[in-house]
């Protein structure tokens, strides 16, 4: 279930350093000194966030936009709380 | 002796130019044992020295601002864990002083995530911890009940990604040490940054590190102890205001001889020392020029000592039966 | 500390002390044509201390110590105390080292270009790089490699190489100058293991740097084979080949992706040094 | 060190030429995009650990007592867990500390650890599977974890 209370955002663009390498995309983030190297779908989602936050539903839609997407709104969920882990995206409840 | 010369440097950092290069290899690496080669290297800033020191310095300073780096992202980690519980993540010794950009916390080396909070909600903050990913270091029982039975914080968590342990405690000296600071008052005068960190006020402040120096531990890492109370007391308004705040949780002893050893050590050395004042200065010297320490004896003294200071000697006897029948053997 | 040397090794230098004479004799000795520490002043100090009471004399064990120790470090015997000292500086590199990006490495330097060799023990990168320096070669290391964080050059780090159990006879039959081993120490902890002194225009440059023209990933004892290694397994595998990755924070960060972005990087197995000697001169050739 | 193996799994997940994170121009194919559900969605995400790495245990001549001096006397279970003496199918501790070396090989290649039988060398593997930060060894036995 899409809980739509949840707003996902992230800390300003120059909490991080990114880089590609070979379809990776490389992560250095200032902030806790952590380089994550992570792989699609999470780039995707991520470069969707922003400062202001966004509930999952609407990412949802922002994807479907640009992609053809396979899998649920579970497993988008999942995701960003895979993020939120990391410390890419924060959650305001 | 080394320590003599590095406590010289940081009370008096323009008188660098005088030392010899062995000097120099003596006070870098009693330094570095004393976890105080960063401090040092700040305090060394603009003062004449050798070249060859440039590189050494440039690198512990580069490391304190890493160690700063993290102990304060450890500390977002804690507040977004317990953000729902609407608890204050109140921050205790190294990352607070960071946080808030206090002198102490200039070349600090940092460590664990220190925490205080309310005894009431401990077992709340216990568990929004190890939903958030922290886990528990030691699986022995005993020493579980004994930390829950008699500590002043929880047994220590270790944050399962990030490696990094956190300590939680609801008071700062352990249950059985004699004096029983008052931790209602610790959290009520808590001051908070605009950040929603917050930290103990400036005089609590000077109190928890008195303590956790002089009634709990072995002096071990004293020098590094001390210097941080001569900086915290160097931001103190009220000297009078400290020493009732002092006597209000029991340590006005503690501070008085702190002041003494600060007075002696990092400031003008005005003041009169007592013959146990001098033990104490002689075991923070104790290190030679290879930075090892060089008083073992007295060492082991302040070890048992650390002990009397925890424990009531029965309680003692049966905490060291316990450990020593599960196979622990000091040193 | 009743005796002690001074060492310069690369851009690093030790202070080494030891109540015993013997280990601090024969750091002077193998160590005789390294440049002195003009300074005086060492990067770091190591002792070799005994490991407990009355160990000095009675069964006399060593204690590596220093400014950077770990905790699970074994005793080792004091006929040992060369590899003592060797371990010694390894550790104070390993864990205090930020002045450069530092890639557990053996490294060799041809026409101003480096090939970097990176595995784990065993793997043969150190014989590899002791060959290579003995055929045409400089050695720059059979330990570190160490990458410059703003031009990322490869800086040297030619300690003496460290030998261990068949790459010893291999060594003494390329090498015909007995005093550049040092002592035999059999059954140490890694073996049996003889010290070679680098040769001498490997000490007489170990301050030049080289440009990084081929990343190795050799690997001893298996049939001859050569494969790509794709940009984002050679990242990872650095990272886990590097003791001070994390602590150089975003300076190795940059360091590390622009090596992995610029420096071609092949898996190299083989089943003898011949085999692999040849192999790395066609790579060399046909480097980009 | 956990993750250290996973980056071959992640070098084949991202097969996407494109580079990520780019929504590809309106017009061109759209791309697919796998987000999973339900119980099972696959971590695409690896963070890079200190480590001491290859180095320490070449470094240093590193061991493991097992098990730790402070739970002397303990025994180990088949799975690694630390029992009361005398509870059925658990072994005493080693009398001696293992080395890293040992340690690597017995994990490697299935040899036993010197001096244990077959059951009993499991038993102490899995004890050292378990070591965590501050238990005497864990440096040594993270330093074991390598990629390859």
């Amino acid at each position: 279930m899409v809980d739509g209370q949840t707003l996902y955002y992230r800390d300003s663009a120059d909490a991080v350093v990114e880089h590609d390498l070979d379809g990776l995309r490389l992560v250095f983030h200032r902030p806790s000194g952590i380089t994550h190297i992570i792989a699609s779908p999470l780039p995707e989602i991520w470069s969707l966030l922003d400062e202001q936050g966004c509930s999952a539903e609407a990412l949802w839609r922002q994807l479907s936009d640009h992609y053809d997407l396979e899998g649920d709104s579970t497993g988008l969920v999942q995701h960003l709380d895979a993020l939120a882990t990391l410390g890419l995206a924060r959650l305001q409840r | 002796m080394s320590a003599h010369l590095l406590v010289m440097l940081l009370r008096t950092p323009e008188r660098a130019e005088a030392l010899n290069a062995a000097q120099w290899n003596g006070v870098i690496a009693t330094a570095r044992a004393e976890r105080l080669l960063a401090t040092l290297a700040y305090r060394l800033k603009g003062q004449v020295a050798p070249d060859a020191l440039g590189p050494i310095l440039e690198s512990a300073r580069f490391d304190a601002e890493y160690e700063k780096r993290l102990a304060l992202w450890e500390a977002d980690r804690a507040m977004a864990a317990l953000a729902p519980l609407d608890v204050p993540v109140l921050l205790l010794k190294g990352a607070a002083y960071v946080a808030a950009s206090l002198k102490a916390g200039e070349g600090r080396m940092i460590g664990d995530l220190d925490i205080l909070v309310s005894y009431e909600r401990i077992g709340e903050v216990e568990a929004a911890l190890l939903a958030a990913g922290w886990e528990w270091v030691k699986p022995d029982p005993y020493d579980d009940a004994y930390y829950r039975q008699w500590m002043h914080e929880l047994p220590p968590l270790i944050h399962r990604e990030r490696d990094r342990m956190i300590d939680v405690h609801h008071t700062i000296l352990p249950l059985t040490a004699r004096p029983m600071p008052d931790a209602q008052a610790l959290l009520a005068d808590a001051v908070r940054l605009p950040n929603g960190l917050c930290l103990l006020s400036p005089e609590d402040r000077v109190c928890h590190a008195v303590a956790h120096m002089l009634a709990d531990g072995d002096l071990d890492g004293g020098l590094r102890n001390l210097w941080d109370i001569s900086c915290l007391i160097s931001e103190i308004d009220n000297i009078s205001a400290l020493e009732s705040r002092a006597r209000h949780h029991g340590l006005h002893m503690h501070l008085a001889r702190a002041c003494r050893l600060v007075d002696h050590l990092y400031g003008k050395g005005k003041m009169r020392l007592t013959w146990a004042d001098r033990l104490f200065v002689r075991r923070l010297l104790a290190r030679n020029n290879w930075g090892s320490d060089s008083r073992k004896f007295l060492g082991l003294g302040f070890y048992v000592r650390s002990h009397l200071l925890r424990m009531p000697p029965l309680m003692l006897a049966r905490h060291l039966w316990t450990k020593w029948r599960n196979g622990h053997r000091p040193i | 500390m009743k005796h002690s040397c001074m060492l310069s090794i690369g851009p690093a230098s030790f202070r080494i002390g030891s109540p015993w004479r013997a280990p601090i004799d024969a750091l002077r000795e193998l160590y005789a044509a390294y440049p002195p520490v003009k300074s005086g002043i060492a990067d770091y100090t190591v002792r070799l201390e005994p490991a407990g009471t009355g160990r000095r004399w009675f069964r006399p064990s060593i204690a590596i110590a220093g400014d950077h120790m770990l905790a699970d470090a074994a005793p080792m015997a004091l006929r040992h105390g060369l590899l003592a000292a060797e371990m010694g500086m390894n550790l104070q590199m390993a864990l205090g080292w930020r002045r450069h990006l530092l890639i557990h490495a053996s490294s060799a330097e041809k026409d101003g270009q480096a090939l970097i060799m990176t595995g784990e023990s065993g793997s043969g990168k150190s014989t590899l790089a002791a060959m290579l320096g003995e055929c045409g070669w400089r050695f720059m290391g059979d330990e570190f490699a160490l990458i410059d964080l703003v031009t990322g050059s490869i800086h040297s780090f030619p300690r003496l190489v460290s030998l261990k159990n068949a790459a010893i006879d291999v060594m003494r039959g390329i090498v015909k100058a007995p005093a550049r081993f040092g002592p035999l120490m059999e059954a140490t902890p890694k073996g049996d293991i003889a010290h070679l002194v680098p040769p001498a225009d490997a000490i007489l440059h170990m301050r030049d740097p080289a440009e990084p023209a081929l990343l190795l990933f050799p690997r001893f004892g298996f049939a001859s084979e050569l494969r790509g290694v794709s940009k984002g397994e050679a990242f990872v595998r650095l990272t886990q080949a590097s003791t001070n990755y994390v602590a150089l924070g975003e300076a190795g960060f940059h360091a590390l992706h622009h090596f992995v972005d610029t420096v071609p990087a092949m898996a190299l197995d083989y089943a003898n040094g011949e085999e692999a000697l040849a192999a790395i001169d066609q790579l060399w050739e046909v480097r980009s | 060190m956990k993750d250290s193996g996973n980056h071959e799994a992640l070098d084949q997940g991202a097969g996407a030429t494109e580079t990520p994170g780019k929504a590809p121009d309106a017009g061109l194919a759209r791309r697919k995009l796998l987000l999973g559900g339900g119980a099972v969605v696959a971590s695409a995400a690896v963070s890079i650990r200190p480590a001491l790495a290859q180095t320490a245990a070449s470094v240093l001549n590193c061991q493991i007592p097992v098990p730790d001096p402070s739970r002397a006397g303990q025994h180990i279970a088949a799975d690694g867990s630390l029992v009361a003496p005398g509870t059925e199918g658990a072994f005493p501790g080693s009398g001696r500390a293992f080395t890293g070396e040992e340690v690597r090989a017995a994990l490697r290649g299935g040899r036993t650890l010197p001096g244990a039988s077959y059951e009993q060398s499991r038993a102490y593997l899995n004890y050292i599977r378990r070591l965590q930060s501050g238990t005497s060894g864990f440096t040594c036995y993270a330093s074991l974890q390598m990629p390859r």
